[in-house]
């Protein structure tokens, strides 16, 4: 007499597969998934509620931290919202210089991905390799703003300080170096047999499906329809630049990480174009004494392409030196909770971590 | 005299012991807040850090250093406890970033604790919001150093005033029940008589 | 003497296994672009968790477990062929051999279910599936070779059967069975590929998830013996044997061989790798035992 | 296609409140609570916003209100409209959406733990993220964290060393508090 019987297994918080401080409550029979709760709020911090008692100037400080791997999105999208609610217009330099950031970031963002999606299929060498290209960004980010990881450098009215000297042919040696690694990512994870074998034709996510659950982002581009904010709602320098936006169509795990390393060598294009293009002037528009600054009441909601998906600011402002309220909607908040649930109904113990990786779900986005 | 000679075995066996501990420590994989994105780039090979014999670990069973990456939210600090009482003495905790000593940026969130040590104890803080790898490598060689010399030994007083921090997790956290009977392992290994 | 003897030969089998645990920490560590741990890191590791003062029991079942799986390893030890300890006081069978293999799976199963870890028992289900993949294969490179051999299923026949230059060795008469005998290898310690029972991405350490302190120590001693057991057996199988000296070195260059595949591949399915040997390796070495036989 | 001409649309079939048109691709507009259904439907089938972009949530203490702002997003159009709508804050419930945009089933679920909106027929608002807590609503204006925090913890006393050699006291370490604020 068979007798199938449930059991439950929790995969996080305290366990390798899981991306940053998250937990999966699943259902077992055998190793098939029956049932899938995702469970978050372990990196609450309730930054909503921080924004609100915080001037709009000491915000920059905390937004940042609301994506640990790709902040820079967060500082853009904050600055422009208090651009738009106070009708700022920014230099053209600091557009420029903005995109940059966002980009680096980006590259950054993927590089770290691709390693922890390798790694879940075993590959640990690929992230000892992509995390050390990975920190060559990271020291450019150290030159431009003196951080590695926070960066506090997109301000509302511009960036906080130019170019230092010689950043420009940094950026450029960096992009040749990250753009020659990419081969060798190529041999050891994509034409990887085994790691073909496991990722292709899992967890695939089908065009009409992406859109009914609202993914967004690279993982939407992967189910191959040709959508970024950077296109359809362009922002900064991005309109001044010709770059494509790359798609696949398969929507499985495989597609899902091939379309984060095509999109490096997309980004490494837009950096070299923006270091090209980027003309000369000031890169601060003059804003009110900070302390004392009163952002003119409204509301607004920005969009933001982050390398996760698509990030929305709604920022509420009652005409005080405090933001009314600032809603943050991370782009995780879907791939992470109900787009993971459904995805892992069905599949296989073995592919749980895949897929949480293979959708860049980044747990803090979706607590605050 | 005998009874002199047995005082060194001991010393000398406790030389010996630590000296191992100090060149094999298993950190635990827990990425309890921002602060562990720092760890893969020092864990990987821009900043190697099982050159010290430090490396990483999976389950709480195995692991020696207990990384406390920053902020905790209240619902991290219930499984931290959990996780730490689980671990097998002796056993080290490192906080990491400013949150961990005073709430740091968080100091005024409903959300996150302020002082860990009032929870669990505290071998040592690394300090930085974030940390650069290279302060968590220092970090690490302070609590090698420690451990060498013989005060790292933050493990014990979980066990001695166990009472103080069950009273502190519970004022935040409300009544919840831990498989660990700690009382009972301190007698048990003697470091309670 | 053969007490003395048989001590030496624990001795150097046991050091042969933490140099090639270090061995492998070190060639992972050079080609993921790392300075890595010093060789003598498992020394350490191991000393350390002998030296831990708590250990978490789970129950007399557990403690068993880890007797079973060290004392079925160190039987099987002295059933190696090997230059140490030549007073074979056993009748060597490889079958008998790979039979005595099996035991630590087995008391790894005693002692997760003891334990009721979910990982842990996921862990082993695997461990145990993946069984009908790599004991297959090896049983049948093992008769082909011993059919090859004259038929004398005695290992040390057919070591002393390559005696005389590597011009004799089966790796180089039999190639197919060394394929399919290097994945079988590959199987049986667990590495990537073929890592499915410890995956960390997946289930945590597998089946060592509750082990810890003192046990974890003891899994650690018999995985030491385990590495010098399974890639002695491919030594001994296809590459002749060897003197005191030879046979540690080739033990060691197939061990740094086996890492290479190790530390490029990504890790199958549970399912996946059993569909793997009964695809690729077995036929090879069904092939190979067709020929053996007919020729 | 401008998002004026959407919105000519939308007033055809129904009232609307007020319109914030920011610029030719994005636009927000109050409609009554009882349309919003419809509007939603409306949007998503005849005019393509397939893409729900996000639920925002806002606390009026003042006027006892709360707003709900659904951002709806045209891929074809290319165009961001923010649908308004306000509830009373007493008795705050709303019909669920989930069964037109299925991503709102988390966003709900969000501002239901945040700020205690309750959205009937969303069988999903279970605890999510504060399972730990047992206080009101976060999100809500009435709930001041800082008294809160204050009365939970405890903060480090910060009295080092090297300023008592310096005789610096402890009180000139503490920085003065900002005028401003």
């Amino acid at each position: 007499m068979s007798e199938k019987r449930e059991y439950t297994l929790y995969i996080g918080p305290n366990h390798p597969g899981i991306e940053g401080n998250y937990a999966l409550r699943l259902s077992l029979e055998g190793d098939i998934i029956k049932k899938c709760n995702t469970e978050g709020g372990f990196l609450h911090r309730g930054f909503e509620k921080l924004m609100e008692q915080r001037l709009w100037i000491q915000n920059i400080a905390i937004v940042c931290r609301i994506c640990v791997p790709d902040p820079d999105p967060n500082e853009n999208n904050y600055a422009r919202c208090i651009e738009a609610l106070s009708g700022m217009e920014i230099p053209e330099r600091a557009k420029f210089i903005r995109s940059l950031v966002l980009e680096l970031s980006r590259i950054g963002s993927h590089l770290f991905t691709l390693g922890g999606i390798a790694a879940t299929t075993g590959i640990y060498t690929m992230p000892n390799w992509s995390i050390a290209a990975r920190d060559r960004i990271l020291e450019l980010f150290e030159a431009l703003t003196g951080g590695r990881v926070y960066h506090l450098y997109t301000v509302p009215g511009g960036v906080r300080r130019d170019l230092p000297n010689g950043f420009k042919d940094k950026v450029l040696k960096t992009m040749d170096y990250i753009e020659a690694r990419l081969p060798e990512y190529d041999s050891l994870v994509f034409e990887n047999p085994v790691f073909v074998q496991r990722t292709r034709g899992t967890a695939v996510i089908s065009k009409e499906t992406a859109l009914e659950w609202g993914v967004t982002g690279p993982n939407l581009r992967a189910c191959g329809i040709a959508e970024d904010v950077r296109k359809n709602q362009t922002y900064e320098a991005y309109d001044q630049i010709d770059f494509n936006i790359p798609t696949f169509d398969g929507g499985d795990c495989y597609d899902r990480a091939r379309i984060r390393r095509a999109e490096i060598a997309e980004s490494i294009n837009i950096v070299r174009q923006l270091i090209n293009k980027m003309p000369e002037g000031p890169v601060w528009a003059k804003i009110p004494n900070p302390l004392k600054w009163k952002v003119p009441a409204g509301e607004v909601f920005i969009r933001t392409e982050s390398s996760k998906g698509e990030y929305g600011y709604y920022m509420v402002s009652d005409g005080g030196r405090k933001p009314y309220r600032v809603n943050v909607k991370g782009a995780s908040m879907t791939h992470g909770t109900f787009v993971l649930e459904n995805m892992l109904k069905g599949a296989r113990i073995e592919d749980a971590s895949l897929i949480m990786f293979s959708l860049d779900a980044c747990p803090p986005e979706i607590d605050r | 005299m005998s009874n002199k000679k047995i005082v060194d075995q001991k010393a000398a066996w406790n030389h010996v012991y630590r000296r191992l501990n100090k060149r094999s420590l298993w950190m635990l994989h827990y990425c309890t807040g921002c602060g562990a994105v720092e760890l893969p780039p020092t864990m990987t090979s821009r900043w190697d850090m099982s050159r010290f014999g430090v490396a990483p670990m999976v389950t709480p069973r195995q692991a020696d250093i207990l990384l406390i990456t920053g902020y905790l939210a209240k619902k991290s600090l219930k499984r931290v406890i959990l996780t730490y009482e689980q671990m097998q003495s002796p056993k080290w905790v490192v906080g990491f970033g400013s949150c961990t000593i005073n709430g740091g940026m968080y100091w005024d969130s409903y959300s996150t604790i302020k002082q860990l040590s009032e929870y669990i104890p505290v071998d040592i803080y690394i300090a930085g919001c974030m940390p650069q790898p290279e302060a968590i490598i220092h970090g690490f060689n302070v609590l090698l150093d420690k451990i060498n010399n013989g005060t790292a030994n933050a493990w014990k007083d979980y066990y001695i005033n166990y009472k103080k921090y069950r009273e502190n997790q519970v004022k935040v956290l409300g009544e919840f029940v831990t498989n660990t009977d700690i009382e009972k392992e301190a007698r048990y290994y003697g470091v309670v008589k | 003497m053969v007490i003395l003897n048989g001590l030496i030969y624990l001795l150097v089998s046991f050091v042969t296994g933490l140099i090639l645990m270090g061995i492998s920490l070190k060639v992972t560590a050079r080609v993921q672009k790392r300075i890595g741990p010093p060789i003598m890191q498992p020394w350490f590791d191991i000393l350390k968790l002998f030296s831990k003062k708590t250990n978490i029991s789970h129950g007399y079942m557990m403690d068993i477990s880890v007797l079973m799986l060290l004392g079925g390893t160190l039987l099987s030890l002295f059933f190696l062929p090997n230059p140490y300890f030549a007073h074979t006081i056993y009748a060597a069978d490889i079958i008998v051999l790979l039979y005595l293999l099996l035991f630590p799976s087995l008391g790894m199963a005693m002692g997760v279910g003891e334990a009721a870890n979910p990982n842990g028992s996921i862990g082993i289900s695997r461990a145990l599936t993946m069984l009908a993949g790599y004991d297959f294969t090896i049983t049948i490179v093992a008769v082909g070779l011993a059919i090859a051999a004259n038929g004398i299923t005695y290992f040390p026949a057919i070591v002393s059967s390559q005696a005389g230059g590597f011009i004799h060795w089966n790796i180089l008469h039999y190639p197919l069975f060394a394929i399919a005998g290097f994945i079988a290898l590959l199987g049986m310690l667990g590495e990537k590929p073929f890592e499915v029972m410890v995956a960390p991405h997946e289930i945590a350490t597998g089946p060592m998830t509750e082990f810890g302190g003192k046990y974890l120590g003891m899994l650690f001693v018999q995985h030491a013996f385990a590495l010098f057991i399974e890639v002695g057996i491919f030594v001994n199988l296809f590459l002749g044997g060897g003197n005191i000296y030879s046979f540690i070195a080739k033990i060691i260059g197939v061990f740094i061989l086996l890492n290479f595949v190790n530390i490029v591949f990504a890790r199958f399915k549970t399912e996946e790798a059993v569909a793997f040997f009964w695809k690729y390796p077995i036929i090879l070495a069904m092939l190979q035992l067709i020929w053996v036989v007919i020729r | 296609m401008k998002v004026s001409e959407i919105i000519y649309e939308i007033k055809k079939h129904f009232d609307v409140l007020s319109i914030d048109e920011k610029n030719e691709k994005y636009a927000q507009i109050e409609i009554n609570e009882k349309d919003l259904r419809n509007v939603l439907l409306h949007c998503k089938h005849n005019m393509n916003f397939i893409h729900l972009s996000a639920i925002s949530s806002v606390d009026y203490i003042k006027d006892n209100k709360f707003s709900l702002v659904y951002n709806l997003f045209s891929y074809k159009e290319s165009i961001l409209l923010g649908i308004k709508i306000l509830i009373n804050r007493e008795k705050a419930e709303i019909a669920t959406i989930n069964d037109i945009y299925h991503p709102a089933i988390f966003f709900e679920r969000d501002i239901h733990e945040m700020l205690g909106i309750n959205f009937i027929g969303n069988n999903h608002l279970e605890k999510f993220i504060l399972d730990e807590w047992d206080g009101p609503p976060p999100m809500r204006k009435d709930f001041d964290t800082l008294e809160y925090v204050n009365d939970t913890f405890d903060w480090y006393e910060y009295d080092p060393e090297w300023a008592k050699k310096l005789g610096i006291k402890k009180e000139d370490l503490a920085g003065e508090e900002m005028e401003i604020l």
